[in-house]
């Protein structure tokens, strides 16, 4: 029940790897035979602001590039959840880093605890794999195996490990959202 | 006052923060140096015009309350110059990244030191063009890494205090962002100086530079600087070759000399012309 | 009455209207309105000062104009190019400047000393981005020296930076000429214009008079500050400049038209090929050829108006021009079919003899009627 | 969204933390001689024990984000009874 | 099939198409092509070099072809308004190269991550006196790989720079692609170009191979000579060039029509606003609105022939493009009357919506009719 | 041979005389010296490039029998940087005004010097703009008349010896036209020497600098030259500065030394990335 | 019976002082009251070669400022002969300096010794004088008095009197062609 | 209209002279040793007594307009009887 096209959007703070996330995001739904169009949007003032990257995914050729009305939204900071996670289709999800209800506490959406999991993980830099995999698993939105092979490809070696384990956390996280709902 | 941490308030313009900045950036602390030297120096603000150009560094201007004025990549000095000869009791500060400032702006710098024109540049000097991601830089030392140099650059770096003294510069310093104490007061110096001055500032930019050449996170690249310079005091610039220092940067003065300024001397062609320039 | 060139015109009609900067690089055949500012503008008190390139001058006459100066620079093709990432720095800052371009052969190096109007494309589409600069040309050593008034009066209005283009036969002639008094537009004072923001539709303060306006050439509102402002505060500021000078059009638009009542065949020319298309205007009247002429001394922003009346008028709109066939452009997408619109170019560092312009029109003329679309 | 300024004060001293600029980049938190400096989970800059504070200032000379100000207290508002700085 | 950036298919093509030198200098949002072809080049024993400045970058491309190479430079607006003289150079000494442009918001340093299609007409009339430069842009990844080998191409077939359009989104935007294998166009060989001139319709031979050329951008005719040449050569040579381009104008454009069979409305888009204008064209046929789309991968030389063949079957041509309205003069222009031409312009660094294309769309439907000369 | 006035006809491209050089133009005397300096050094001509700015000086491309390429006002460097990366065999010779190398194109200077490429720069240094009528140049000595600077100028001038070294060139040294055996001598060391190189020649301008500072036709103009000038044999670089000579230029070799040539590192560079370089 | 609009040419070698003559028959017909229009042309290459001054004088406004076809030429040089010397309108004077018939001897116009005349006079630059006044003194283009005062305007003090007696030798070295007429 | 070079030769020496590309500027005329060089009438430098000439060369050194060439005969050519230079 995937749509298709599906319409993905990544946010968070500049630094948090949003684009290397939508990135292996786009690189998995290739690798299961979809067609992918990655688009990022930063301004220049973003360094610290809010930046995303967004996915469309289809079966067939895509010709408009970004999202206007996204299917799923991840966000990971406040301003990206007050910048760009306010819209999704109907139907759609949103899945929320947890600490944005402290600032945002009539936020809406699925909060996950992907910050502190990551902490534990050792690296907090490993958020938006936590992240990613955490979708992925609440929608299916690509397999997990391209998602695995997506991310041996694109990270570095040296990182790969902690990554990995990132990943298999993420799912974990993710699973139980979706037994939950 | 307290000596360190004055309040700057007044000189800094609130409603521009948090700066565009990353975090650990060296940048904040020669932009805060910059407001603690017009401090001591007590000029009207109404009378200062920080320019900058485009860079990180080039951003400077946003978060100094006085006139600012955000030109293009590596022209500043040329705008700057126009501006103080058509108001010369402006103090004209100039805030340029190395890229800025010695890449693109190599000219303007060399032209603008050759007239000594009473303009103070700050050379924010990170050794890499840090707004647009980490690309070599004219001062990227021989053997770093950045993303146009991926196998290590091939490229002798210039030496801005050797460049500003041989076009003619007349004051010439360098300090670091590790140097809270000595570079306000150097900045301070160099604009009180009546002719062309320029202050080299070595800073971190812990997002490419310390990245790219792994050197850690901002603190560490502190540290860093402290443990690559040596301090030079007011020697003479003849013993200024880099092969005395063996592989540490010389920080202090490197030339302070009074010589006719640019705009004095315009006054006096204009005398000689029959009109009276700045009445 | 004196005789004067048409770059000491320049040089002299600055000066008259206040210009009290210039900034410029030497460039044939551009040079001599520099060595007369060298000569004028000591001597008042003002700034003239020589830079490294054009680049740097054009800054600098920016830079000035932010220390309140009425600035100035000129320049030629290869300068001119040079030049246009600055004009659009001035537009985007709104800053007051005027930049006199005095065309040569080209491309590149080309024709040094030769007459062309290779840069009337140039003068509207150079700079990156969408940026506006009112264009304006003269045919004589007399308009010269008006139109360079004019220039500055009109950058202090839109708080632009306006263009004057030249060529090198104009810019090195010598006609006589008495030289009308003009007098500066006056400036808004800083106080008068204390509860203004500092850009968009307001007054012109530049730095020391008590205001620490931002000025940058990034995207901003009339604030001046980039902060929150982001595109549409750009495309706002940038649809109501256009906006105010659609609605000046007639103000700002400067033109002679000779002999256009009844013509059926319209010249358009501008700038020194005006001349000749004046007397091949006499001469095709002669034979009985319902000619006429309108010298266009506006170039931007386009006179649709004016040439679209025409345009209702006439069978043909024929434009000579001492290029490939450039304005020529500008001027069929405004008539827009309803007229003919014929181009007629050459660039070979030559001027159009009236006689090679009535002939032309001779043929357009023979071969008159409809649009005809191939 | 910003948070009023901290004040603190000690005899003629006041610093002001202006915690919202702080982008967590540790500078401030090495340098600070009493050692009562650190990010609390947002990231951002906390004053453990202002009483241990010297009032030294470094923190705000190291900082590149202007958070910190140290401020003297003019005479005449401290015979006032405290701080009138904003 | 692979997932790659729009920069970094830029530098893909490029090396399939025989690159062997880059000279840039970095600048969003095409730094990446840059950053590619530094890691590319060395390995290839190509040569990668950072300039000081645009204006430097592109000089150095120009010096390499003579030193053999297929060489390109790419940067943004800013460094774009920068190498206008140089571009013109490489016209005037017919020299092959590419010079890649993504675009960003402007005018200045406006919107420096945000997409806009500010540089159509400065690709054309950016330079002093009458240069001509092929230009081409991409709508997607793949497009941007082809469009890129085919600049290399054309630069040597017509011996000129070859201007490649992309927009800062196109340049991050990332697609999965298939990319062709691309065939770089041989070089005569400097012996079998012996007995011919060194310019005009005449065999690039680089330095070093036998042959010492004079190269020079002063009017100069096929001998390269510029002693005696005036402007009549450098006329006729331009000519020249133009009337090649014209003959060969079917081979040169490249295009996509989509549903233009039976238009009424067309829409004219180019770059990355053509997709958008694609879904707007489904949208718009749902609703019952007969719309057809001409997606334009060249822009210059304007196709002509195209745009008023089109122009003879609809009633009307909305062209929706990244700036104030630029491009559109130049189809109203080649229009002349045929249809109506109807401008959709913006400048605030968003992308057109597809809703909103089709929006504009349907106003011209409802507001059909001939052309409405006010 | 003779050691003066050797056949230079093969040299010389004999279809493009006479020159547009005025009368007593020192120029002349200076393309004569590069092509003694070719014959000298001896390299194949189809293998040399003379590249020109735009200037008098700008146009001696047109009159060597090499390849030639004539490129814009102050750029000529950026040209003949991608040229001889592109073809490193190439034997690269710059032909630069002191306006065209200095003012314009001062940034391009320093930074092919800081480079350290392999190309040879003669800069014709006639003091002024000799193809614009006689304005003044970064050169023009201080106090001395030009169209635009009527009243004399009021601007310091660039030493190029002190900048080119300051930047980084390996081997810089400076002549005369009134030196004609000497000059040809060092153009061809200069070319000979592996890494950026620079020969400042001194040339008259009888038909601007002379005229407009009365300092005689060509003739008076190159005994000045003669008596203005100090021959500095091989000195240190040290003992470079204006005040030792009081007036006097020094004339000779300022700088030369070896270090790693560009093409030379870049060739290393590609090796290590698994290219062929200039196979 | 002098031309309404009179077009003039004046033409030599680069140096020989074209344009100062060229602007001084301009002043001295704008003193006598009429309009005009003074034009110059010389090519990159022309240091040394031909270069030209083109005056056109008239009663009424000028439009074309180029000479097309000139009424009077004066020529100093054999290349300036060549290339602009040899177009005259119907009943039009051609002045030439005498030794250009030694490289050109079928040469058309009447030759005077201006060279000789200026070389006596101690300078060979007040050549373009000598040459002035002599085309003035035939063709009475515009006044004597005009232009000495055009003269005395236009020339720096210091070499006032040399050209002062340089203008008076002109005007005699016409008389006597004139009278010859 | 360019005029055939002159050609001097003395023993192994030969000193052309491309009179056509003289522009009278006088510099050669001061230099020349034996003090043979002046300017004709249309200031064209003239060689006035070749028999004088030491075959120096400092002529052609001195002239920026390229007009003095001197060159050796090769001694091939030289027995053969003369100069076949060209
Ligand atoms: C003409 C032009 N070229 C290139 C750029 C892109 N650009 C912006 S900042 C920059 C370099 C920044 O480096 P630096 O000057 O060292 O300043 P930093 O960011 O390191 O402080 C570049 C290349 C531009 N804006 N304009
Ligand atoms: C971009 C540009 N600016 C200005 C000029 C005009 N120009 C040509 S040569 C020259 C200066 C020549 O002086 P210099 O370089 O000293 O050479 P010289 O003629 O003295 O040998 C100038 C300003 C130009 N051709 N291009
Ligand atoms: S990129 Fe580097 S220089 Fe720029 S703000 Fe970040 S740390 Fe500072
Ligand atoms: S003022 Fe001194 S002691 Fe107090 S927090 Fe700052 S650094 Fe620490
Ligand atoms: S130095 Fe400033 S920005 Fe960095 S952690 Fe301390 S308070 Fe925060
Ligand atoms: S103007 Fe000066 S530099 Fe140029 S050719 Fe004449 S004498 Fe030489
Ligand atoms: S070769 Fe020597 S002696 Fe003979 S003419 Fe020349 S300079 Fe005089
Ligand atoms: S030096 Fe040359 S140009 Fe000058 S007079 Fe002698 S031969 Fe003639
Ligand atoms: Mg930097
Ligand atoms: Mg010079």
């Amino acid at each position: 029940m995937r749509k298709d096209p599906l319409r993905v959007r990544l946010s968070g703070r500049g630094g948090q790897g949003i684009i290397l996330a939508g990135t292996m995001l786009a690189e998995a739904a290739m690798q299961d035979g979809l067609k992918v169009v990655q688009t990022q949007s930063y301004g220049p003032e973003a360094r610290l602001g809010a930046s995303k990257s967004e996915v469309v995914i289809s079966s067939r050729d895509i010709a408009f590039p970004e999202v206007l009305m996204p299917d799923l939204v991840l966000c990971f900071s406040r301003e990206a959840y007050q910048k760009f996670g306010r819209h999704v289709s109907p139907g759609g999800v949103v899945l929320l880093e947890q600490s944005i209800l402290k600032d945002v506490p009539d936020a809406q959406g699925q909060t996950l605890p992907l910050r502190d999991t990551a902490r534990e993980l050792g690296k907090e830099l490993v958020l938006n794999v936590v992240g990613l995999a955490a979708l992925v698993a609440v929608t299916e939105a690509v397999s997990r195996e391209s998602l695995r092979a997506a991310l041996t490809h694109r990270m570095k070696a040296e990182f790969l490990e902690l990554n990995v384990a990132a990943l298999e956390a993420g799912f974990a996280l993710g699973e139980a959202v979706a037994s939950r709902a | 006052m307290p000596s360190v941490g004055q309040d700057l308030g007044a000189y800094l313009r609130q409603e521009m923060m948090p700066t565009v900045w990353c975090p650990g950036c060296g940048h904040g602390i020669i932009a805060q140096g910059i407001a603690a030297a017009l401090k001591e120096v007590g000029t009207d603000l109404d009378q200062v015009v920080v320019v900058g150009g485009i860079g990180c560094s080039g951003r400077t201007p946003f978060y100094m309350n006085t006139g600012a004025m955000h030109t293009t990549h590596g022209r500043a000095l040329a705008f700057a110059t126009g501006l103080k000869m058509a108001r010369p009791q402006l103090t004209v500060i100039v805030a340029m990244g190395d890229g800025d400032a010695l890449a693109i702006g190599g000219n303007h710098f060399i032209h603008a030191a050759r007239r000594n024109i009473d303009l103070t540049v700050v050379l924010y000097n990170n050794s890499i063009y840090g707004m647009t991601g980490g690309q070599s830089a004219p001062t990227t030392p021989q053997g770093s890494h950045s993303t146009t140099t991926p196998l290590g650059s091939i490229e002798p770096n210039f030496d801005a205090p050797t460049l500003a003294i041989a076009a003619g510069a007349t004051f010439v310093a360098r300090s670091t962002t590790f140097d809270f104490q000595e570079m306000p007061k150097l900045i301070a110096r160099a604009i009180r100086h009546p002719g062309f001055s320029m202050v080299e500032v070595l800073s971190q930019c812990p997002t490419y530079f310390g990245r790219l050449n792994r050197l850690g996170e901002a603190p560490e690249m502190l540290f860093l600087e402290r443990d690559q310079t040596i301090p030079l005091h007011d020697l003479p610039p003849v013993e200024i070759t880099r092969e005395v220092l063996v592989g540490k940067r010389p920080i202090g003065v490197f030339r302070e000399e009074a010589m006719p300024e640019y705009t004095q001397r315009y006054r006096e062609l204009c005398a000689a012309a029959g009109g009276v320039y700045d009445a | 009455m004196r005789l004067i060139q048409g770059n000491e015109a320049v040089a002299l009609g600055a000066a008259a209207a206040g210009c009290d900067f210039y900034a410029g690089y030497p460039i044939t055949p551009a040079t001599e309105i520099m060595e007369q500012m060298a000569r004028i503008l000591p001597a008042r008190g003002g700034v003239f000062i020589q830079m490294e390139d054009e680049l740097s001058a054009v800054a600098a006459a920016i830079g000035a104009a932010w220390g309140g100066a009425r600035a100035m620079t000129a320049t030629s093709g290869p300068g001119f190019s040079l030049m246009q990432e600055h004009i659009g720095y001035a537009a985007m800052t709104q800053t007051p400047c005027v930049i006199v371009d005095s065309q040569r052969g080209g491309p590149s190096t080309g024709l040094p000393t030769l007459p062309a109007q290779g840069e009337v494309m140039q003068a509207r589409f150079g700079s990156h981005g969408d940026r506006v600069a009112i264009t304006l040309t003269a045919s004589s050593v007399l308009s010269a020296y008006e139109v360079t008034a004019r220039a500055f009066a009109l950058s202090e209005t839109y708080r632009q930076p306006v263009i004057v283009l030249l060529d090198a036969v104009l810019s090195h002639m010598r006609e006589n000429v008495d030289l009308p008094e003009i007098t500066p537009v006056p400036r808004e004072t800083a106080a008068s214009a204390q509860d203004r923001q500092p850009f968009g539709d307001n007054p012109f303060v530049p730095f020391g008079e008590g205001r620490r306006t931002v000025v940058t050439g990034l995207a901003h509102d009339e604030s001046g500050l980039p902060k929150t402002a982001g595109g549409k505060a750009v495309e706002r500021m940038l649809r109501s400049l256009e906006e105010r000078l659609r609605h000046d059009a007639r103000e700002i638009t400067h033109f002679q038209a000779y002999r256009l009542e009844d013509a059926s065949v319209a010249l358009l020319a501008y700038g020194i090929t005006a001349r000749a298309a004046h007397e091949a205007v006499d001469a095709l009247r002669q034979e009985g050829v319902a000619a006429g002429l309108l010298d266009l001394q506006t170039l931007w922003p386009f006179p649709d108006y004016l040439v679209q009346e025409i345009a209702e008028r006439v069978d043909t709109i024929l434009v000579p021009e001492l290029n490939l066939g450039q304005y020529v452009i500008a001027v069929q997408a405004a008539v827009q079919g309803r007229c003919r619109v014929v181009p007629l170019g050459r660039a070979d560092g030559d001027l159009f003899t009236p006689e090679e312009i009535a002939a032309a029109a001779r043929e357009v003329q023979d071969a008159k009627g409809g649009i005809v679309h191939a | 969204m910003t948070e009023k300024a901290l004040q603190f004060t000690q005899r003629d001293r006041m610093l002001t933390v202006q915690r919202d600029w702080c982008k967590g980049c540790n500078l401030c938190i090495g340098s600070c001689p009493a050692g009562i400096l650190s990010l609390d989970d947002g990231e951002r800059i906390v004053v453990e024990d202002i009483e241990r504070c010297i009032f030294c200032g470094v923190c705000a000379a190291r900082c590149p984000d202007f958070v910190f100000t140290l401020a003297r207290i003019p005479e005449a508002q401290m015979a006032m009874g405290g701080s009138q700085c904003d």
